[in-house]
């Protein structure tokens, strides 16, 4: 099993759930993070004083999957979550030792 | 002469109506998403400064100045000229005339801040601006002079408008039902929901605005007495009565009541009665309530269905609102009650209805279609929207380089 | 004959009694939880419009209606009739009656509105409206006419309560720890901390709350003048002694003075001067407020011990309160100041302590007893608490269907 | 004589610059860092409770009492004494002798609250505590005693300050530039950005102060009729004019207009008109307005340039346009408008501005120094700066052992 | 080492919290995070438009533990957050490579 | 390629990331966490009800890197974030399969 962490912009937030859901993915954990990247900030002045504001607001997504649904769940995420610009995000993929639903106590990839 | 106890009422009431305007402001700003709410806040306080310029330089000139035809006032009194501490027999003989003036300032102001609502979070600022001052000019200082000035000609015609259903919530209401069709949907609606960022704060808004509202109402007697009395009671008695019948409603149809729901009822029948304040009994305000509850409710449940993008319901409630009020004082309307006005159609008088009928089709026509023009005008000179990226960035750090919180 | 300036006065009066309302809903909503911080603003705007239409509809006419045998008013003035624009000699000369019945109307509101302090968080919204109605009918009415009704039995034995030490704070008090006791604790109190969300929210409420308590106090002189400011200048003074009290009395217990409990006292204050506001004098009043900080103090520190679950602390401060202010008046009223008062046992006039402390007896016991039965009927015909599963996921996507923030 | 229609009008005024308190809390409240939000409502909230009670009990006889040489009141009226229910012709004939002294209390109140703009984030309690007290003393009742009080030497001199440019802005503005100085910058000032953490509830103060405002100024009157209904315009007039011209010059300079600065604009308006309110045209209040927005405006951009870390303002905001609004009198004061008043340099009447200058200079210098003193002097004692730990953990946590939010 | 991802119920939060010192669990870091799964979300009526709130609250509670605790780490877990209902969420465990308390400079179970 | 997550204080957060980017850092993510471990909490008095609030606001940051950059980043991370006192945090490392940038779809150490 695999842990997909995606870092992806607010105004793509609704369209990338709904690729996740196309492609079969049931379960999912977000939610609001600031991002540090290449992406340019905004300069923000309050009264008079200038400040450079480079964390920018981005939902992070993660979704475990069973190894095989791997590719189609980044794919997934990439397609839906591109703009082309600067900011777009990141996918991290971790490996999963192990998920356990805590209602059933199922473990594995039943689990997920 | 003046009278200092109907001076106090006065400029208490002013105070009263002024701070509707930032309470506007919070009722609004907590609809939106965390990512407009400064500029959703933004209109409301730049409404206050705007419209308060323009009605000192001419504006309040051209509704309440030396009239010409019925239609509108003219320059005399531009910058103040002739406005000065001595009253105005015409419009409140116990005030000074400045205290008249800055009472009907607040009106002015509020108006364009309400018509906001149709297009938060997407129209840029400067065209904002340009709207305001432009709407205004050719919309809000004729409809007030037809109504309100003296030699009006719809006043003259016998229309009878109490606090401004027609003057104030018509204008507006219509006016951001062609503000929301022109402007058109934001383009996160068809992507994700639009939900309401602070709840409380609206809930903050609704209750400025309630307690202003007695200055709007009560205030429009002009004096301290028994119409500022009976306006009081109306006013109050209409918002209670609506905020009932909306939960009342929402329950039935949709199994739970909502603080929204009875927040927004009971704008709506503040607004409704607003025209009819001084005009009908309590018991009819009562009714009258009811009436404005279920009205805005179904019109607000219909907008989904017709999907025009009214962001904040400026026409489902202030338009809707404003229209079921001037009608109702046609119906429900007694000179026992005023004898300044008139009996409407319960008591017989079919005429009086008709009158305001004929005085709302003419209002919300003129009001709808000017605003286009305008509004197509503001588009070919600074262009109405955001751009695509500001509009999903938010207005806060778009237009203003702000953001509301860092919690 | 109709005084405008005391016209004037009322309905200013009115106006800042009726902001109190959604005032408390933002002191109230600030202290509970975020997930049920709709579902207590809820609380305060329904009663805005629950007892206001009831008020209107028959609870004026029991409440101040022609007296029947001191004990209720009758049912002659139900829907305002004979409620109309010229003075009621009996009640206040100078203004419109409607001008009084709208002034009360504003008392009748948040007092059951207080109460709903020491439910928060856990009862249904169905059984809080059937139990708004009940109380106001059966407790409110009739007390506020034994004390304030023309030929209220207990006025009749020279009860004194200015604006509502009784007939406001001992009722909503004591039926607020009735109803604490019978609706039971919260399920999550011995599972995690009960934090407010949003203190400054309930900052806010406690400034509209103060801001609005001048109307309260000051306009139950219900006209302009000496009378109404004694009274002002009393509840400031009671309000700021208490705050300070409460600040001073902390920080030694405590080691830190919080913000929370400045504001608490504050409204301590001025809920315990509300009897006494036109009866002392400036310096007893500032007495009377640190009294008012030491003794809610107390109170609220002795709730941990006691075990009861009075989530907002509606007894606590409006029962110890206006508890301690009925007595105050007993113990430091001054003919020299208001020669329509009394002296206090402090002039030596014992006897009108042991009125007062009477007087209090009765009224927290009849509302406490009466409270307990409506809470039972309530609880049979609808079940008062909500599910355990409610309650777990917040009255306010349980009840309304609504979340308060979306930051 | 007591007039009724006074004493109502005085109340309400009254009531209106006690919201301001609560107002100022809010406004400031949400320009801090999310961790310090409850310190700075303490602030404001415990200066209402410290300064009112100073002032019944000793403050309001030093300020307004029996004159010693012009310089300040004697003890006599200490709590209260001789200030009772008829008027005191030499400050206000028409109105109770106790409505005059509470009105004059929430001046008093609001002024020391202001300064705390400008140690906002780092202060001790325990120093704030004691600073409030030594300053009301020491700095705000002389001061005012000398512009106000009857007998006063500057008043004497023909100095006019309408509603408190210098004995509430000038005073607070420049005692608070001192504090800045003296206590210093805040730990995190290189390190991070210092944002606002909630920038709604700061317009939520903006609009509390602004209706309180009209209960300031048009409240100076001490009546109603002309004099309140002329200060009521001019200071409407200078909010918005100095609120657009705000909104104008960000939007040249820096690109964007922001909300943040509307609402300074706004509030630098109000501050820089009260000298002026009651002696100046509504159309001279319009430039003063621009003025205020213009030169506030230069002077918080001109602060990160001069590096003290006035955090909120105070100096910017009230200093510069208490000053700007004193000198402004001695520009712009027109008999025509006011005959208790005095022409202004541009009527020919160069004398009025040098005076006004020379009081100016005076008051500031004043304030500075003795405010300085005050300072080493709560330093040596219980020391003025929390600890760098607290300063870091936030002045809630620290100070109150609270949190502002759980969210 | 490990690291155990669990997602709970706001409700059962302070329990899993005392049940996970029980067991002698002496850090762990929180937030607060959006789920999304096999449980029904809320209707939400505003104004009138309905919309389906799918992202339900929930509690991440992420613990660092010695692959010897593991098991009745899990099992605390499993026990005080389960209601028998669905949405009582999830459990992930991954492989820590490396822990390090920042203030003594210490690293690996240590460090913990 | 490995995920470095640190919890740090907020008074430290500015400072760490100035750290970050002297070390070559151009990317990271953060949020706000509440943390437990053996920093003593606060004592909340709210009306004569005393809470021990152990859950202390900390900072989380994640930053992905090359294998070869781990130390440096993790040296520049104790380095800022350290005051010496109870409280000051952790790190913890993990493996990381796969780093995707969405805008390109760069794959890898090039997609950091
Ligand atoms: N090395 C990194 N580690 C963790 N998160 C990162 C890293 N680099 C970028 N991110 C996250 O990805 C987001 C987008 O990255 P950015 O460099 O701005 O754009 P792009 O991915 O299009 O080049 C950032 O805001 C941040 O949240
Ligand atoms: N595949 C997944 N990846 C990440 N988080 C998940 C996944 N599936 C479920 N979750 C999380 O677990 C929570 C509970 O899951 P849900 O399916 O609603 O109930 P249950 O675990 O009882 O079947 C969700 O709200 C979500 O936060
Ligand atoms: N076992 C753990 N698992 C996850 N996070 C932890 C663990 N132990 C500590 N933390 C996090 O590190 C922070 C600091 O830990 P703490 O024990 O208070 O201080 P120190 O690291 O200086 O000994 C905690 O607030 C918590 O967020």
């Amino acid at each position: 099993m695999k842990m997909i962490t995606a870092i992806v912009k607010h105004t793509r937030f609704d369209v990338v759930r709904r690729a996740l859901m196309e492609v079969g993915v049931q379960g999912m954990t977000t939610n609001d993070v600031r991002g540090f990247g290449r992406q340019k900030g905004f300069r923000e002045v309050y009264r008079g004083t200038e400040y450079e504001v480079r964390f920018l607001p981005k939902v992070k997504i993660e979704i475990a999957v069973p190894d095989e649904k791997l590719d189609a769940v980044i794919k997934a995420i990439e397609e839906s979550a591109r703009t082309g610009e600067v900011g777009d995000g990141k996918i991290f993929v971790t490996e999963l030792q192990q998920c356990i639903r805590i209602r059933t106590a199922e473990r594995g990839e039943e689990a997920i | 002469m003046i009278d200092k106890a109907d001076t106090a009422w006065m400029l208490v009431s002013t105070a009263l109506v002024m701070l509707m305007t930032p309470g506007l402001a919070f009722f609004y700003g907590g609809m939106v998403r965390r990512k407009n709410v400064l500029g959703t806040l933004m209109h409301s306080f730049a409404a206050l400064a705007i419209v308060s310029i323009q009605w000192m330089l001419f504006g309040y000139s051209l509704a309440f100045g030396p009239d010409v035809k019925g239609v509108i006032g003219n320059l005399d009194w531009t910058l103040l000229r002739h406005v000065g501490l001595m009253p105005n027999p015409a419009y409140a003989p116990t005030v000074p005339h400045l205290a008249f003036m800055i009472y009907q300032a607040m009106f002015a102001v509020i108006t364009p801040a309400l018509i906001s609502g149709a297009f938060a979070e997407r129209m840029k600022f400067s065209a904002y601006v340009l709207f305001v001052v432009l709407w205004s000019t050719v919309v809000y200082d004729p409809v007030a002079h037809w109504i309100w000035g003296a030699g009006g000609w719809l006043k003259h015609l016998g229309v009878l408008d109490f606090a401004g259903g027609l003057v104030v919530h018509a204008t507006s209401g219509f006016s951001a039902l062609a503000a929301a069709l022109i402007v058109g949907r934001r383009r996160d609606m068809s992507k994700e929901p639009m939900l309401p960022h602070n709840l409380p704060m609206t809930a903050v808004g609704a209750g400025l605005l309630w307690f202003g509202w007695f200055g709007f109402n009560a205030g429009s007697a002009l004096s301290a007495g028994q119409l500022s009395t009976l306006a009081f009671v109306t006013t109050h008695a209409a918002a209670v009565a609506a905020t009932a019948a909306w939960i009342v409603i929402e329950w039935l149809h949709r199994g739970k009541p909502t603080v929204f729901g009875a927040l927004t009822g009971s704008i709506a029948g503040l607004a409704t009665i607003t025209p009819a304040a001084g005009f009908v009994s309590p018991d009819s305000a009562l009714l009258i309530g009811v009436l404005a509850g279920a009205v805005c409710y179904v019109a607000l449940n219909l907008k989904p269905i017709l999907g025009y993008d009214d962001s904040l319901d400026a026409f489902g409630v202030h338009g809707v609102g404003g229209a079921t009020g001037t009608l109702c004082v046609g119906l429900f309307a007694a000179l026992a009650v005023n004898p300044a006005g008139a009996n409407g159609l319960f008591l017989g008088n079919a005429h009086q209805f008709f009158v305001q009928l004929g005085a709302l089709a003419l209002v919300a026509a003129y009001s709808f279609a000017v605003s286009i023009a305008i509004l197509k005008l503001v588009d070919a000179v600074v262009g109405l929207r955001v751009s695509a990226d500001h509009e999903d960035n938010g207005l806060d750090i778009s237009l203003h380089g702000e953001e509301g919180y860092y919690l």
